[in-house]
């Protein structure tokens, strides 16, 4: 129900500065994912947003309106932390209906709206239980429902699932995507380590790395496209492989020397200037298999395997300028043996490079909702 | 360091001093618990000295603020000094009774009913029932305080015309007069932190000898006639008209209660006078302001006997300090031996606030005038009574007596007070 | 009410400033009275009793009565006597505003006024302080006569009451005294229930649970009712053996069972509240209990054992009761709250020494308060807010 | 005075040493007769287990001892005494009991120590808790914290002269030396004789302990207001609470547990304190509370022993109910 | 260089018992993995084995040797907690050499081992620092090097990585499992939640519910032949999807009706008395692939999809008794849309059926190594 503009938010604690100028639009009923390595400043922007940390630059606003001193309350915002944060000394009937009791609403109505929370989330057995009687994901959900018990325009989530067990996780996750269809027209704001979180849930993620946004777009944007190194590692588990290279030919397609090795055509755009220069040579795990030939991209020996059950990391010696092995996610029952010697190929339509500042050769489009 | 050395000065028997030093005890010591502290510390220090130097005991000298408290807890305990010096006949009347005091001589008691002045009364106060009920000679008295005394301020009468009262009845008169002229007779302050109350009844025993026989006031100490007896709530009642008079005393009667004895005296001297007249025991003067001369910038006169009852003759309230042997041993004996002495008295009379009803000292030894005068008026009492609240078991002298005196002036009625008084005797027997 | 509103957006100025406010009325009713003691103890003694202490940083207007030079000094001039001098020591010091002759007028007249005293006598004084006095007679008598003057008088602090206590004969023996009872009287204990309060938390012995419980049921033993049997039992046993009754590792006993179940108390809560795993992963390392006790144990404690130090110390140093029942009153063993005792007047206090000694008692604690107070924090954190 | 410290210095160094030793050494003694290390293992195993038997004894031994010595025997003798007469001679069964209840000063003092226990805790935690929410908001909070515990290190004996002080009465019209009469006056009101006036001097002599103890409190509930998750309170932020609500609602609920230790804490200090009562008023104008009840009885003009105890031990059984309920506290918590 | 027989060892606390009589055989040499759900008992086995808690029932031993009254430290384990429990006053070299120190060993032979451990583990420039100036990561290496250096015979591990963030985990597990390998002969065992974990280092997992073991086998043999229910639901991530089935034909192959659909038939032997019984069919996320054909084991409407990016987790609503929907990981490039019908199959060998009582059909063979 309300859109957030984000003018060159800055944010700084005395003279360590932490957001350097975020600018960002986020339309009505959108869910967008924050992610981002530890420290860059996540938590900080999701707390700008709710008003519970002063911004020192720029102008936030909500619904067209800037609330750069609007007090939290006033925000129409609901906030899940990462903690829960339930009160510990109340029952979650009371959890939830604090702020109405707060804002002094209509007993009845309280109970209407606390009671329809609680049916959504399931948690209409448990309202007579203090948090400390209850499991993580309940407690988790009881702090969704006093955020939806708000009823807010924006609701905001800090790493909401960090504190649940993998089954949980799963589960909780698909609750709140169920939410949000539920409530179409609510932004949701969500941080997140996790990638499969960010993956699943947004619209669009936001990728932030030292107060700075280094991408916006859709998950499989990201995935597909990411707009520079960092992202390319970022995104994806086990990170994206990088080698260096060089740009043996720019032009349409662009011939890539890997560095000591094999050279391969990948159908990116490069400019004439770009021949010669040393380049990032970027493939994910998941993309190389075994070649079938004789001849490949990589080739190495096997130095360490995962067996993951349905898949297998497949740690890969290529010897050359790579300090790190070559990450190969494979089928589970391919037959890969340690210290044997392995052929990886990959679609040229796979392969991603970056110039030496690390930015993409493939220009990011123009950030658009996922389909 | 002998505060005067021996033979030297005229004002001294120091033939005393030669006698003693025939005792040996070198090599003893002896352990001596007194009330005194501060400067009276510092002056009974100076006495012990002799003895220490003449006999060559080791003297070890203690005091605390919680004497009283301290001496039950180490006879109690079974650590007592060798000497107890105490001023409340009522705890070593107690002490006695358990069988914690070890008693001194006939010759004693026989020496100070011979040298003491109204010495068969000295003798009565010294004599408690022991453990088994006997009555012995457990407590010599040394120094004495005498309590009967109204302070003033000379210069202040005399601008005035205020006359030096001769009897009770004048006395009021004069109290009256002052208020015509807009001032404030009297300064009484009860305050005395854990003892607050005190000062009430000295006032108390005063009256009771003025209006009452010395039998009368004897039976009164000894429970033998009731607290709530007319002869005793009369002289509450005219203790009460005094204190409760907010015209007659400094601050309003809501300060007789909370003042402390210690500043009450010192309304006296300030410009102008916040009162008249301040009747104090003779120790008081020590708290005057520095540099108060007596005689000069302060004096005293005899708390007036009545007309009405001048029968009585001048009577005299007096308190004192009186020893006793809490663990028998030669140098405590030694030393009772040699507070018989003059000199023992003449030491400390020398310096200032000593006074003793011991009749051989030589009177001249007294630093200044204001204390021969006063030391006169003790040897030639008629009529000497102990303090009559610590002649009482402790629980009234030093509690209930006190917490009355408190009531009184915070406007209970005397008779409703000395019910309350006679309440809690009752509860101890 | 604490953190959030200090970060959230729009909080006024006005509710800062309340804040800071509401601090300092409360840091000001609570440190006044101290400061009163404080000032109080700089000032004369006269005064002390005369006005506030608060009044005595401003100049002030006092009646005074004083003497005139006596009538030896009068000399003869234009046919009267005259006697001439000034009121004050050093003349000008401070400005006299009115004068009088009697104590219940000592403002009758004005400064430089003639008053007129009957009989052709006269006294003039003059607001520097400086008077003539002059009767057609001869004055007689040995004293000057009494007059009273109202003057502004410039504040006025000593330190003489600090001479009087400090320099007091002992005084530095008796705090040296006091320091070697507290300072074992602190370390016993801690060492004491550090080893008790460590088994109770962390070994397996039968009658554990009803060791706590009774520890904790001693917490409030009052300790006056202690003191007569603990003295016949020390005298029981100086007679044994022959030894005085009264001795220093006495009191340091005495000190160290009343500091006990306290002390037991607060450290057994800590150390329950460290890691289960340390302990273990030591004893897997081989580590016997006392080695725990001694390597981890112990250094990790350092904060609750810093604060049960101050506790422990304030209640030693302060104390008067158990030093006068279980020490002897010599010089060689009065401590400094005894020595204090004993400098006020048989017959109780005078305020200048009173305050005087009180400030003084205060500043070892406070030294050792500051210099511990970092541990002192942190360690009832962990130590007391556990119990909850 | 060189050779004064160092006999003092000795003197220490023997007493903390000797307590030193005693651990040291009996630790090295168990490990001599029991031998764990360089045995063989069999042996070394059942040495480790004699040694786990013996060593909590060592560790508490000497605790068991003092405290058997300093605190249960007086209470076990002091039982016994208030079944005595006065001397302590006389068996006179519960005569004291009796006497006691009959006694009007002790239903006074019952009744003041009432007052003082719900006072003065109450008191003490209110105070520190808001001084400690107000003193964590400020830059200058350390230093108004230490300012405020400062009374915590004066005696007993030097807090009441100080209060002696502030509570100084002169007459109505004279110039006030006690500050709080000074205020009273400079607002045109009477000045008061606060320790003497009925019924409220009980609290102008509480008003010093909770002086003494405020800091005490707010140290403790301070490091507890650090301990509640940030994140509660900012969502009550969220939520719109307003400063009040949050504290009420939000903050004091989540420390419940320790103000419930600092509240019994001080009422354990209120039943022992007796200082205070006797340098003040020594319970007169209707102050009187138990411990100086009892110091009276035990000590004053003789002492009377048997009356003394029985109080002791009235003032025991009366924390008896907090004793139990710190006891079931311990033994909920930690260790193993 | 050591075994350990675990004979119904038993725990209790009190009246409560924990472990209810665990038998186990651990070859010397062996990487044995704990699994199970929270508070099944997995800690306090492994402290029972290190001696940390007095087993109330049953026998150890380590060596051949009976070592129920044998106190921690002789019995030659070293153990690795959750939290580190490193000493936080000591430098990283005194925690590492307190153990020796203790023993009144060498210092020269101290230094040399604590050096040696530090080596391996990367350590040596941290040697002087205080645990509190280190990172999760280092300070778990720390706590595995302190047990390194007293040289034991059994390592345990509890939960030591769960509390490290998701990069740090791949890497310090793969640290581990260099660790076991540069220790051929030391027996380790290792507790965790972490299927990952589990998986990529165990030569063994012991499966533990309610104080009790479920299966133990190598981590393929659990992850195809799940002895019951229980572990097939717990092995695996997303979990196994469970149907409610009858057994139409028993036999040498096993003919399932699966409840309200399509019947099929399974290469699994079921004793004849078994026709008719009410049995659990399992099919896992990742078995299950897009039918080609009109006919196929599932067919429903896509509930909901997510998308992992190299895999989507699609969630089909197959209407039958399933109270959940079924969940499928199908590849990340597979055209699927919410709301669309899809038919799923899944090969016969991949199929599961459970009796009644959870058990597998598959007797699961004798506890094996894996290869
Ligand atoms: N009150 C503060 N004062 C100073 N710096 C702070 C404060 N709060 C946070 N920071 C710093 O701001 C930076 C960003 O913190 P933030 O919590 O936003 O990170 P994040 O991206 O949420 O990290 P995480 O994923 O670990 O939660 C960090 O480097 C942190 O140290
Ligand atoms: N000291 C104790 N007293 C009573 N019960 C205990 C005690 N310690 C553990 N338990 C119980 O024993 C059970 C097993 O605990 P354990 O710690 O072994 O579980 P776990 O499998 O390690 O769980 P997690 O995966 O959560 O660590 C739990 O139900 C726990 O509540
Ligand atoms: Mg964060
Ligand atoms: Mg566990």
């Amino acid at each position: 129900m309300a859109n957030l503009k984000l003018r060159s938010v800055e944010k700084a604690y005395g003279s360590i500065k932490i957001l350097h100028g975020i600018d960002l639009d986020i339309q009505s009923g959108e869910f967008i994912v924050f992610v981002g390595p530890s420290g860059c400043g996540k938590s900080t922007l999701l707390r700008s947003i709710a008003g519970l940390e002063e911004i020192t630059g720029g102008t936030l606003e909500i619904d067209n309106e800037v609330v750069n001193d609007v007090p939290p309350s006033k925000r129409g915002i609901a906030m899940v932390f990462q903690s829960y944060a339930l009160y510990p000394h109340m029952t979650v009937y009371d959890n939830m209906a604090f702020g109405m009791k707060i804002a002094r609403e209509d007993k009845a109505e309280i109970d209407r709206r606390v009671r329809q929370a609680a049916e959504i989330l399931q948690l209409t057995k448990y309202l007579d239980r203090l948090p400390k009687a209850m499991s993580g994901g309940q407690r988790q959900r009881v702090a969704i429902g006093r955020a939806i018990v708000r009823n807010p325009k924006v609701f905001l989530f800090d790493e909401p699932l960090s504190n649940l067990d993998a089954a949980l996780r799963v589960a909780t996750r698909i609750e709140i995507a169920k939410l949000k269809e539920s409530m179409p027209n609510t932004t949701m704001i969500y941080v997140t380590h996790d990638q499969v979180e960010a993956m699943t849930l947004a619209d669009r993620i936001v990728v932030l790395k030292d107060g700075h946004v280094e991408q916006v777009g859709s998950p499989m944007q990201l995935y597909k496209k990411p707009g520079n190194l960092f992202v390319a590692q970022f995104i994806g588990s086990p990170a994206m492989n990088i080698l260096p290279a060089r740009v043996a030919k720019a032009g349409a397609t662009t011939e890539v020397a890997v560095d000591g090795g094999s050279s391969v055509s990948v159908p990116i755009a490069t400019p004439a200037g770009a021949a010669g220069t040393e380049i990032s040579f970027g493939v994910r795990p998941e993309d190389l298999y075994v070649s079938k030939g004789t001849k490949a991209l990589f080739e190495g020996k096997v130095d360490y395997i995962e067996q993951l059950g349905e898949v297998q990391l497949v740690y890969v010696d290529i010897g050359r300028g790579a300090d790190r092995p070559l990450t190969a996610k494979l089928p589970g029952n391919a037959a890969v043996e340690r210290g044997q010697t392995l052929r990886l190929d990959a679609d040229s339509g796979d392969l991603h490079i970056f110039d030496a500042n690390g930015s993409s050769f493939v220009p990011h489009e123009i950030e658009a909702k996922a389909a | 360091e002998l505060k005067f050395k021996p033979g030297e000065d005229s004002r001294f028997d120091w033939a005393n001093y030669d006698e003693l030093k025939k005792v040996d005890l070198k090599g003893e010591s002896l352990s001596i618990f007194g009330p005194w502290r501060g400067e009276d510390e510092a002056l009974v220090r100076s006495v012990l000295e002799y003895f220490s130097e003449a006999t060559g005991a080791t003297i070890n000298y203690a005091s605390s603020e919680n004497y009283e408290q301290q001496i039950v807890i180490d006879t109690q305990a079974g650590s007592p000094p060798n000497i107890a010096i105490l001023p409340q006949p009522g705890l070593i009347q107690d002490l006695a009774s358990k069988g914690l005091l070890v008693p001194l001589d006939d010759a004693t008691a026989s020496f100070v009913k011979d040298n003491y002045g109204a010495g068969q009364s000295w003798v009565d106060l010294g004599t408690y029932k022991d453990k088994d009920g006997t009555a012995k000679f457990f407590a010599f008295p040394y120094k004495a305080d005498l309590k009967s005394l109204v302070w003033y301020v000379p210069e202040n009468f005399e601008e005035n015309g205020y006359e030096v009262p001769k009897t009770w009845e004048e006395m009021m008169k004069l109290s009256d007069q002052i208020v015509a002229d807009g001032g404030v007779p009297w300064c009484i302050g009860l305050g005395s932190g854990g003892a607050t109350g005190w000062p009430g009844t000295d006032w108390v025993e005063d009256i009771m000898l003025r209006t009452q026989s010395p039998e009368t006031y004897d039976k009164w100490t000894r429970n033998e006639i009731p607290f709530n007896d007319p002869a005793v709530v009369g002289a509450l009642d005219i203790f009460a008209k005094i204190a409760t008079n907010p015209k007659y005393v400094d601050g309003g009667v809501a300060a007789v209660a909370a003042t402390d004895f210690r500043d009450s005296p010192k309304g006296l001297f300030t410009v102008p006078p916040k009162c008249y007249m301040h009747r104090q025991a003779s120790f008081i003067s020590s708290f005057f302001p520095e540099g108060t001369k007596l005689g000069e910038g302060a004096d005293f006169f005899y708390l007036p006997a009545m007309d009405a009852h001048a029968d009585l003759g001048k009577p005299v309230l007096g308190g004192g300090t009186l020893v006793t042997i809490t663990k028998d041993s030669k140098a405590a004996r030694a030393f009772v031996e040699f507070l018989k002495m003059p000199l023992a008295h003449e030491i400390w009379m020398a310096q200032s606030g000593f006074l003793t009803p011991l009749k051989t000292v030589k009177p001249e030894a007294y630093a200044n005038d204001a204390l021969r005068r006063q030391g006169d008026i003790l040897v030639n009492a008629t009529t000497f009574r102990f303090d009559g609240s610590d002649l009482m078991p402790g629980k009234i002298g030093a509690g209930s007596f006190w917490t009355g005196m408190i009531d009184l002036v915070g406007g209970k009625s005397p008779e409703a007070v000395a019910t309350d008084i006679q309440k809690s005797w009752d509860a101890i027997k | 009410m604490a953190q959030a509103s200090g970060k959230s957006a729009g909080k006024s100025f006005f509710g800062r400033f309340g804040v800071h406010l509401a601090v300092l009325f409360f840091v000001l009713i609570w440190t006044l009275p101290t400061i009163g003691i404080l000032v109080t103890s700089l000032r004369d003694k006269n005064q002390i009793v005369a006005s506030g202490w608060w009044t005595s940083f401003s100049s002030s207007m006092q009646t005074s009565a004083t003497r005139l030079s006596p009538p030896s000094s009068q000399v003869q001039k234009d046919g009267k006597f005259v006697i001439e001098g000034n009121l004050f020591e050093t003349p000008g010091s401070s400005a006299v505003s009115a004068f009088g002759t009697r104590s219940a007028q000592p403002t009758e007249f004005k400064a430089g006024d003639v008053a007129d005293l009957k009989d052709g006598v006269t006294l003039q004084v003059n607001a520097d302080g400086s008077y003539v006095f002059a009767s057609p007679v001869a004055f007689d008598g040995d004293n000057g006569r009494r007059v009273y003057y109202a003057a502004t008088m410039p504040p006025k602090f000593t330190t003489d009451n600090y001479n009087t206590v400090l320099l007091s004969e002992g005084i530095g023996r008796s705090f040296l005294n006091s320091l070697t009872v507290t300072i074992p009287a602190t370390i016993i204990p801690i060492m004491i229930a550090a080893f008790a309060a460590y088994a109770l938390a962390w070994m397996r012995f039968p009658g554990r649970a009803l060791l706590i419980a009774v520890i904790i049921g001693l917490l409030v033993v009052p300790l006056q009712m202690a003191l007569i049997p603990l003295l016949e039992l020390y005298n029981g046993v100086g007679n044994l053996f022959g030894v005085p009754s009264k001795t220093y590792l006495g009191i340091w006993l005495a000190h160290t069972g009343f500091g006990l179940p306290f002390a037991i108390y607060l450290l057994r809560s800590y150390m329950a509240g460290l890691p289960r795993e340390l302990m273990e992963s030591a004893r897997i390392d081989g580590a016997s209990d006392f080695e725990i006790f001694t390597k981890i144990v112990l250094p990790l404690s350092f904060p609750v054992l810093a604060s049960f130090a101050i506790f422990q110390f304030l209640w030693v140093w302060n104390d008067l009761l158990v030093a006068m029942v279980f020490l002897g009153s010599g010089n060689d063993q009065l401590v400094l709250t005894g020595r204090l005792n004993a400098l006020l007047g048989s017959r109780g206090g005078d305020w200048e020494i009173l305050t005087t000694s009180a400030f003084i008692t205060i500043i070892v604690p406070l030294l050792v308060f500051f210099s511990l107070q970092r541990y002192f924090v942190r360690g009832l954190l962990a130590g007391s807010v556990k119990g909850g | 005075m060189a050779s004064q410290i160092l006999s003092a210095i000795i003197v220490i160094v023997v007493g903390v040493g000797g307590c030193l030793a005693y651990f040291w050494g009996a630790n090295k003694l168990v490990d001599l007769v029991y031998p764990s290390r360089g045995v063989s293992g069999t042996a070394a195993v059942d040495n480790l287990r004699r040694q786990g038997l013996v060593r909590p004894w060592l560790f508490i031994g000497p605790a068991i001892l003092i405290l058997g010595v300093y605190l249960i025997y007086p209470v076990v003798s002091t039982l016994l005494y208030s079944f005595y007469d006065k001397g302590g001679d006389n068996f006179v069964g519960l005569n004291n009991y009796r006497w006691l209840l009959g006694d009007e000063e002790f239903r006074n003092s019952l009744l003041n120590n009432l007052m003082w226990l719900i006072v003065v805790p109450a008191a003490c935690t209110f105070l520190g808790l808001i001084i400690a929410v107000l003193t964590d908001k400020i830059w200058w909070g350390t230093i108004a914290k230490s300012l405020i515990f400062l009374p915590l290190a004066i005696s007993f004996v030097g807090a009441s002269v100080i209060w002696k002080f502030v509570y100084e009465y002169r007459g109505d019209g004279q110039e006030q030396i006690g500050i709080l009469n000074a205020i009273v006056q400079a607002f045109g009101g009477q000045p008061q004789v606060w320790i003497s006036l009925p019924f409220w001097n009980n609290f102008f002599l509480m008003i010093i302990l909770i002086w003494i103890q405020t800091g005490f409190a707010m140290v403790i509930l301070s490091s507890a207001l650090r301990g509640i998750p940030e994140e509660t309170i900012e969502a009550a932020v969220i939520d719109g609470a307003n400063p009040f609500q949050i504290f009420w609602k939000i903050m004091i609920p989540q420390i419940w547990g320790t103000i419930l230790v600092v509240w019994t804490t001080i009422t354990i200090l209120v039943l022992k304190v007796f200082d205070i009562v006797l340098t003040m008023t020594n319970g007169q104008w209707n102050s009187q509370v138990l411990a100086n009840l009892m110091f009276n009885w035990m000590f004053r003009g003789g002492g009377d022993f048997g009356r003394g105890a029985t109080i002791a031990i009235v003032i025991m059984i009366g924390v008896l109910p907090i004793m139990i309920w710190n006891i079931r506290q311990a033994n909920k918590e930690g260790g193993r």
